[in-house]
């Protein structure tokens, strides 16, 4: 440390504390909902050192709703959503990044104008839809209407514009077709987009509940969030700690994951890198 | 027959799995009828829910649904009356069965359209170690406006600036014109008609209960100003925060399970005379159903609000049992006598009146809603932002005289 | 029959050419180098020979079969990309076999011709790496092994070892030129390093702004450069070129007094005598250990002269320069085009 | 040579046609049909619909309840989009810098984009609540008194935008962070020895080099500055008087609440075209100046 | 008064040493270049002159003044870095001025400056384009001209140079090498190409391992390296070293026999000749324009021959070598230490 420096030094260290300050401000909900989750429901509202733990609050939580089913119910939802926009996002984005096409700008400008397109407000059409072909009640009907997703195929064509043409070509000399290329050579290397795509896709429709709510009609189908939503209905005024407890129950999947892979993930961003 | 039916659940508890059990044992009873009842949210989801199906033509044949709704579905063709389906004159009977006050929400052009189902009114909750602490009986809660404000003013513990407890608390987000219901009703009047086409918003005593009501914060200091949470209020309650709240019967459960004091449960206290609306919702039966549907239908509701189901569901949820003779029930009869507070409610109905519904409901409520909510937190006279919503409601209901 | 052969080709890139009506032979199993400055139409050159890039007039044959309009992968020829477009995602093992993967060639031939292609190009050791673990000239030694392992009697190669140090570039070009040489393969090399170009053809084709301006033998080139394009861009330093009307009084330098002329000749053939000669002025002097590269002015001209040994200049001073006839190139000075007819004389 | 352009051709569409039909079937379909409803009346049993030309747009104009909500919407606009922009950025430098524990950091600022809104919203609702809420606890401590900050019109929608804020500021820190990791250090050395200091440094260098993120980023801001508005049918349902409606959240309760459809489609078109513009107009200004490379 | 003193400096990442007491001063206004194979510890040397880095131990004096712990903006250094750090969004103008700005120079004296600055380096014509739409050799001159216009007495520049082509190295290396004369700036160079550190050096301070291996001027260096490493380092092709014990039976080599020695002659002092010298077999040749390097083999060591003028070697034959015994350079084999107390001779 240079000893002329103590004032640059002092400021450093505020400024971490600034950092630290804003994390925790940042993690406060959740460090709240573990608190009114783990006591009983008179001290959700009452801070007290000696509260004594429960966990009563997940079983009563875990016993109002087939949470189990539900898990299960957004894990194949979330795959099934997962796998199509990895396959269409995939296919539309080669499109617009390697290929010459009449229309190509039109179109893309279309694409970005799905992100301007709040899902909500075409509830009632697309449900119309999915009753004429069948698929209300249906995972894959919670799933069909975000399987094109135009966040993807912008973020994807962004990574895939930034493979060297080089390899595109090296492929093409060793006799690889289009779809080998794609498959074997911008696949691979947008694997890190991919993984970030994925993160915020799947937080993204595992906590979706308009459109899972009203499309569904079954235990079979019926995704998390909705079972979430029997403690959130705050009608007859809120019961945190339940609330809270189901909320954990909801995203602890999510949550353990990201803690587990927080390091891949991360880097994964960094490599998708939107410049 | 495949029967479908949606129903909301607007309080918290493990009600869905009431419903299923019930629907299970009709199910047992009639075993050609197959009944697939799909929990759909709050009132709002359900109602969301069942336009969406509405327009794909793929529609539920009844539904649990908002009471107040009834004019839109009306409007919408989306439901048929009871009276066109009722064949027998025991079926007749049973139309007949439930409270007035009750059916008030379900009738309209002279025919009934909605059977109550989960049902509530507005009682008042007090605390009454904090009754006892302002040398109050606890016994004895406040029956007039007066009483209250009254009350209210020994109840309210101040800390220097700070409130510790306040000494009443009427939530105004949520369902303001429910609450206003009440305070209108009290001071004698209603505020709409029975063909859900006229609104009496700026009628005087409609203006003074609003008066009343801003009063409580800005004059009399018991109350909070600015607009109360619904959602948070019966924290608040239980909390000691507030010695007294308005709520919906629906929370009384929940009040029991988790006061840690001596609480009491009061009507609603009067002005000219005692008033409450109902609230919740009512079983429909859907245009978009055929003959022996319809018939099914009305056997699944008959099913679901006989006297015993209706005092099991009454005991499992806080809802009103829908007819005297729910109450007629060992079971409820007990539980009555075990915890006196659940027969306010129904003692209440005696002067209980419809909820507000009228055509264009959506709109006309939150004309009303917004009204309310501009004076409790100061920026409107309630004769200001009164006639302006009546002005409004007027324009838009003009078409259906 | 020729490995290659390109009949008038051109390239038009909308409106402007990038390549015009080329045509040259490339005989199996030689080495042939395409060198000019950047932009001259190099890259587009090789890539129309690849099929990557599409002809847009002329004929190619490849073989003697006409391939003007074939799918790359059926023109059966590798290619070494500048910067070796190693997959970054597969380990060395697999980028080598990527081809052989994507024909389906029976994994027992694949191992085979790994073992072989690995020992040549030095990988044995280095086959689970990958690219990124690599040093610079092992990158190359992968990109090498890939295009050879297809076993494609012609390999293309775009200034593959322009993204190395100098001293990995010297030892590549011995290992790519002893390869070649081995494996008797036709390649063709793009470069605009003329070192390089020297070093390693068997026949050097000069480009300039998309059209041939010599091809020939590296000897020839260096020898009996045909332009004065040509004989600027090869050698370091590269040729003086001094224009005979601009030298001043001096003893005579061409046989027969010409009213204009170019001269050219080379720094390494010019010597600093004590007299006789020409006087000239030193300038600078530039070490480079084993020799010295002096700057010096004839008149108001530069000129370089390479002597062996140290040298120094710290002031400018006087001295006098000489050469022999023979070294003497001359060219015309409007056309730039070498001229045989003046001769040059001893002075 | 025809063969390539036409296959290349060919080979674009075909590939795009999944997407293609997807995005027509569930949105451009139901987008134009909304547009179209727009033109029309609301129909019911008694009265079908009929074509009313811009009446509809009309009504728009006079109805206050729509101008409080525009007038909502752009505070609301206003302030998240700059504040959880600027927040994302210095979020990103601190966990890109050398802060001890930064994965730790990095993680709670990430955590609001995993937390699902319906729960969480309901929590900010106990943070806020008068008297027994967290910060009404807080300021307790110091003596303030209790605040009824969703009840009264002054603070409500301050509240909403913070959450907003929350929720957003970690999810874009990502995308700075992205872009802070392909600057070459060697240009902060530059800089270093330059005696610039680290705001020197920032404001000069680091901010103008992270404009095309921050021009991502802004395009995901304003769209989600009309997008993003669950919280409010948990914490406010647009009260108390409106003042904290935002347009999409008027859009569902004249949709659904209001069953009126046809004036709903009118509202949705509106907003549309509103984003399209900003949208078109930043990829237009903004492109420009932000593309050095 | 030297401009910069290392005093046995170290420098230390955890357990290991990158620069190990290292000590060395530069001279005002002399050309000092850190040279040595990559990872030796060369940047990481110049990045403690400049600050960067802090030293672990040791002392580092700037004019005289102690600046060990110095921020590196009070040092008075202008730093050219390796790939030159240019900011993309500014402008050439911008770029060159971003530390006057930061030191909030009046206006005036920054256009002063600056127009001088452009003016040296040749960029008055480019002020306006940014950085991406330059030449590589342009980058590099507004690198070094946002140097120069602190008009600080001292430059470091990290391998400056090793992004540009061969040719254009050669350019800037005599640009940058005339600039610092004409403002008679101390530089401190880092570079690993020692034909780089030769041509531009008054001082080269070899470095091998985090340690100094020999210290002076290029002659020096190239005609008396201290070990075997400083003998190999320098020269194309580097020194050949022999080992005398394995060379067989030879006419004598050394003036006394003495049981071990290595034995260093550089290729270009070699000759072949028809008669008298030793017995070498000739393996191939690599033409290289000016003249030709032959790989040639004594017993079973092979050494290097360069060779003016165009030799061809089409198939290995017999030759015989000689050299001169003032060209011998003699290392003890176990230490790899220079031993000028054993002779070489004639033969
Ligand atoms: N896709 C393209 N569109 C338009 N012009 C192009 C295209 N590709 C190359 N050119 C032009 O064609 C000419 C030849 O380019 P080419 O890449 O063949 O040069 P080169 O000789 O390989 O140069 P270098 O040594 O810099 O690689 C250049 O003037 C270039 O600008
Ligand atoms: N930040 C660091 N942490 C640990 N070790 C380091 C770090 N920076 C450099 N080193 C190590 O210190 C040694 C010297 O590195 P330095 O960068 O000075 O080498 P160099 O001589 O400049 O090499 P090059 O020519 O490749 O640039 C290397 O072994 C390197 O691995
Ligand atoms: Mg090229
Ligand atoms: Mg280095």
């Amino acid at each position: 440390m240079r000893s002329s420096n103590i004032k640059e030094t002092i400021a450093l260290q505020l400024e971490n504390g600034a950092a630290y300050l804003l994390a925790l401000i940042w993690m406060l909900p959740l460090i709240y909902a573990f608190w009114s989750a783990f006591h009983p429901s008179e001290y959700a509202t009452r801070f007290d050192l000696f509260a004594p733990l429960t966990l009563d609050n997940f079983r009563e939580a875990w016993s109002r709703a087939p949470f189990a089913r539900y898990f299960l119910n957004t894990f194949i939802l979330v795959s099934i959503i997962l796998c199509a926009q990895f396959i269409l996002c995939t296919l539309a984005a080669y499109a617009f990044a390697r290929f010459e096409f009449p229309g190509k700008s039109l179109a893309f400008g279309l694409v970005l104008l799905q992100l301007m397109i709040m899902p909500e407000v075409l509830i009632v059409e697309n449900y119309v839809t999915m009753s004429q072909i069948g698929l209300v009640d249906s995972i894959v009907g919670i799933g069909l209407p975000y399987m094109a997703s135009a966040f993807g195929i912008f973020l994807l064509r962004q990574t895939f514009k930034t493979i060297p043409k080089e390899l595109e070509e090296a492929a093409k000399v060793e006799g690889c077709g289009p779809f080998q290329i794609l498959w074997k050579v911008y696949v691979p290397l947008a694997r890190p987009t991919y993984v970030a795509f994925g993160l915020v896709s799947v937080s993204y429709h595992w906590n979706n509940f308009l459109w899972p709510l009203v499309i569904t009609n079954s235990v079979t189908t019926r995704p998390l969030t909705v079972g979430l939503a029997i403690f959130g209905a705050p009608e007859s005024g809120v019961d945190w700690s339940i609330i809270t407890a189901g909320t954990l129950l909801a995203v602890a999947p999510l949550l353990v994951a990201f803690l587990l892979f927080q390091r891949q993930f991360v880097q994964s961003f960094m490599h998708a890198g939107i410049k | 027959v495949d029967l479908t039916m949606y129903y909301p659940v607007a309080v918290g508890g493990p009600l869905t799995k009431v419903v299923d059990g019930m629907v299970e044992d009709f199910e047992k009873a009639n075993p050609d009828i197959n009944v697939n009842a799909i929990y759909a949210g709050n009132y709002n989801d359900a109602r969301i829910k069942a336009l969406a199906a509405l327009q794909s033509g793929e529609p539920a044949q009844t539904s649990v649904m908002f009471s107040i709704d009834i004019y839109e579905l009306i409007e919408q063709g989306a439901i048929v009356p009871y009276d066109d389906v009722v064949e027998t004159e025991e079926e007749k009977a049973w139309l007949n069965s439930f409270y007035p006050a009750l059916m008030e929400n379900g009738k309209t052009q002279g025919k009934t359209w909605g059977i109550p189902f989960q049902r509530s009114t507005i009682v008042m909750y007090y605390n009454k170690d904090a009754f006892r602490e302002a040398g109050l009986d606890p016994e004895n809660p406040p029956a007039t406006w007066d009483e209250l404000v009254e009350a209210g003013k020994k109840l309210t513990k101040k800390n220097g600036d700070t409130v510790e407890q306040w000494g009443a608390m009427i939530p105004s987000t949520g369902y303001p014109y429910w609450m206003f219901g009440a305070l209108a009703m009290q001071n004698g009047q209603t505020l709409m008609n029975s063909e859900g086409n006229e609104t009496y918003f700026n009628a005087p005593a409609t203006i003074e209960a609003l008066q009343y009501w801003q009063d409580l914060g800005n004059k009399h200091g018991i109350m909070p100003s600015g607009t109360i949470e619904w959602a948070t209020l019966r924290q608040n309650f239980l909390e000691g925060k507030t010695a007294m709240m308005w709520h919906s019967t629906g929370n009384l459960t929940a009040v029991k399970n988790d006061a840690s004091f001596d609480f009491g449960v009061a009507m609603l206290p009067a002005q000219k005379r005692r008033g409450t609306p109902t609230g919740g919702g009512n079983f429909y039966i859907f245009e978009k159903s055929s003959p022996e549907e319809r018939k099914a239908a009305i056997k699944l509701i008959r099913f679901l609000t006989e006297p015993e189901r209706t005092a099991e569901w009454s005991i499992g949820t806080g809802y009103l049992g829908t007819g005297p003779d729910a109450y007629a029930t060992p079971e409820l009869t007990q539980y009555v006598k075990d915890f006196p507070p659940a027969a306010v409610a129904r003692d209440q109905l005696e002067f209980a009146t419809a909820e507000l519904s009228t055509f264009q409901n959506g709109r006309v409520r939150k004309l009303l809603d917004d009204a309310i909510q501009s004076v409790l937190i100061g920026d409107k006279t309630p004769a200001e932002a009164l006639d302006s919503a009546q002005k409004q409601a007027d324009r838009l209901l003009k078409n259906y005289r | 029959m020729s490995a290659i052969e390109l009949c008038n080709i051109s390239k038009r890139w909308g409106d402007s050419f990038a390549v015009t009506d080329v045509s040259f032979k490339v005989e199996q199993g030689t080495f042939a180098v395409l060198l000019g400055p950047s932009g001259c139409g190099k890259s587009t050159t090789l890539r129309m020979i690849s099929g990557l890039e599409d002809v847009s007039e002329g004929k190619l044959l490849i073989g003697d079969t006409d391939m003007t309009t074939a799918r790359p992968a059926q023109r059966n020829l590798s290619m070494v990309f500048q910067s070796y477009a190693l997959f970054p995602h597969l380990n060395v093992k697999e980028n080598i076999l990527f081809g052989l993967k994507v024909r389906k060639i029976p994994i027992a031939e694949q191992e085979q011709r790994l073992a072989r292609v690995a020992e040549l190009v030095g990988l044995a050791e280095l086959l689970l790496r990958k690219p990124a673990q690599l040093s610079g000239g092992q990158r190359q030694r992968v990109a090498l092994a890939r295009a050879f392992i297809a076993e494609n009697p012609i390999c293309l190669m775009d200034e593959p070892l322009s993204n190395l140090d100098a001293k990995l570039r010297h030892d590549m070009r011995i290992e790519i030129r002893a390869l070649q040489q081995r494996l008797k393969m036709t390649v063709v090399y793009v470069t605009h390093d003329q070192a390089e170009a020297m070093s390693m053809a068997d026949k050097v084709i000069l480009i300039k702004k998309g059209q041939i301006e010599q091809e020939g033998t590296p000897d020839e080139l260096y020898n009996k450069p045909a332009t004065t394009f040509a004989a600027a861009f090869i050698g370091t330093p590269p040729m003086n070129l001094l224009d005979i009307t601009k030298m001043g009084t001096l003893p005579p330098l061409l046989a027969e007094p010409t009213s204009s002329a170019i001269l050219g000749i080379r720094p390494e053939n010019i010597r600093i005598v004590d007299a006789g000669g020409i006087p000239a002025r030193l300038i600078s002097a530039d070490y480079l250990g084993a020799d010295t590269v002096i700057t010096a002015r004839i008149g108001t001209q530069e000129l370089q002269v390479r002597t062996p040994g140290r040298v120094s200049v710290p002031e400018p001073y006087n001295a006098r320069l000489q050469w022999q006839k023979e070294d003497v190139h001359l060219f015309d000075p409007s056309s730039g085009k070498r001229n045989d007819t003046i001769k040059a004389t001893d002075f | 040579m025809i063969r390539r352009p036409s296959q290349s051709h060919i080979h674009g569409w075909l590939l795009l046609m999944p997407a293609a039909v997807f995005l027509i079937a569930f949105t451009y379909y139901p987008t134009i049909a909304t547009l179209a409803k727009s033109f029309f009346s609301q129909g019911n049993a008694i009265k079908p619909s009929r074509f009313v030309g811009l009446e509809n747009y009309e009504y728009l104009l006079t109805d206050e309840v729509f101008w409080k909500v525009v007038g909502n919407n752009i505070i609301y606009a206003a302030t998240t989009i700059p504040i959880s922009i600027g927040l994302a950025m210095v979020m990103a430098l601190w966990v890109n810098g050398k802060l001890p524990f930064k994965s730790l950091a990095r993680m709670s600022y990430f955590t609001p984009t995993i937390l699902p809104m319906i729960a969480v919203a309901n929590i900010w609702l106990f943070f806020y609540t008068p008297d027994i809420g967290l910060i009404d606890q807080v300021a307790g401590v110091f003596g303030i008194s209790g605040h009824n900050w969703l009840g009264d019109p002054d603070t409500v929608l301050g509240c909403i935008i913070i959450i907003t804020i929350w929720k957003e500021a970690g999810f874009f820190m990502i995308f700075y962070l992205a872009a802070l990791q392909t600057l070459s250090p060697e240009l902060e050395e530059a800089a270093k020895l330059e005696g610039a200091g680290r705001w020197y440094y920032f404001r000069r260098v680091i901010f103008p080099l992270l404009m095309p993120t921050t021009l991502f980023v802004l395009i995901n801001a304003i769209i989600n500055s009309f997008k993003l508005v669950d919280q409010l049918f948990i914490l406010t349902k647009g009260g108390p008087d409106n003042s904290s409606s935002l347009l999409l959240y008027y859009i569902y309760e004249v949709a659904f609440s209001f069953l009126d459809q046809a004036y709903a489609s009118t509202l949705t078109v509106v907003l549309l075209i509103a984003l399209a513009v900003i949208a078109i107009s930043q990829f237009v200004f903004l492109d420009k100046k932000v593309h050095y490379q």
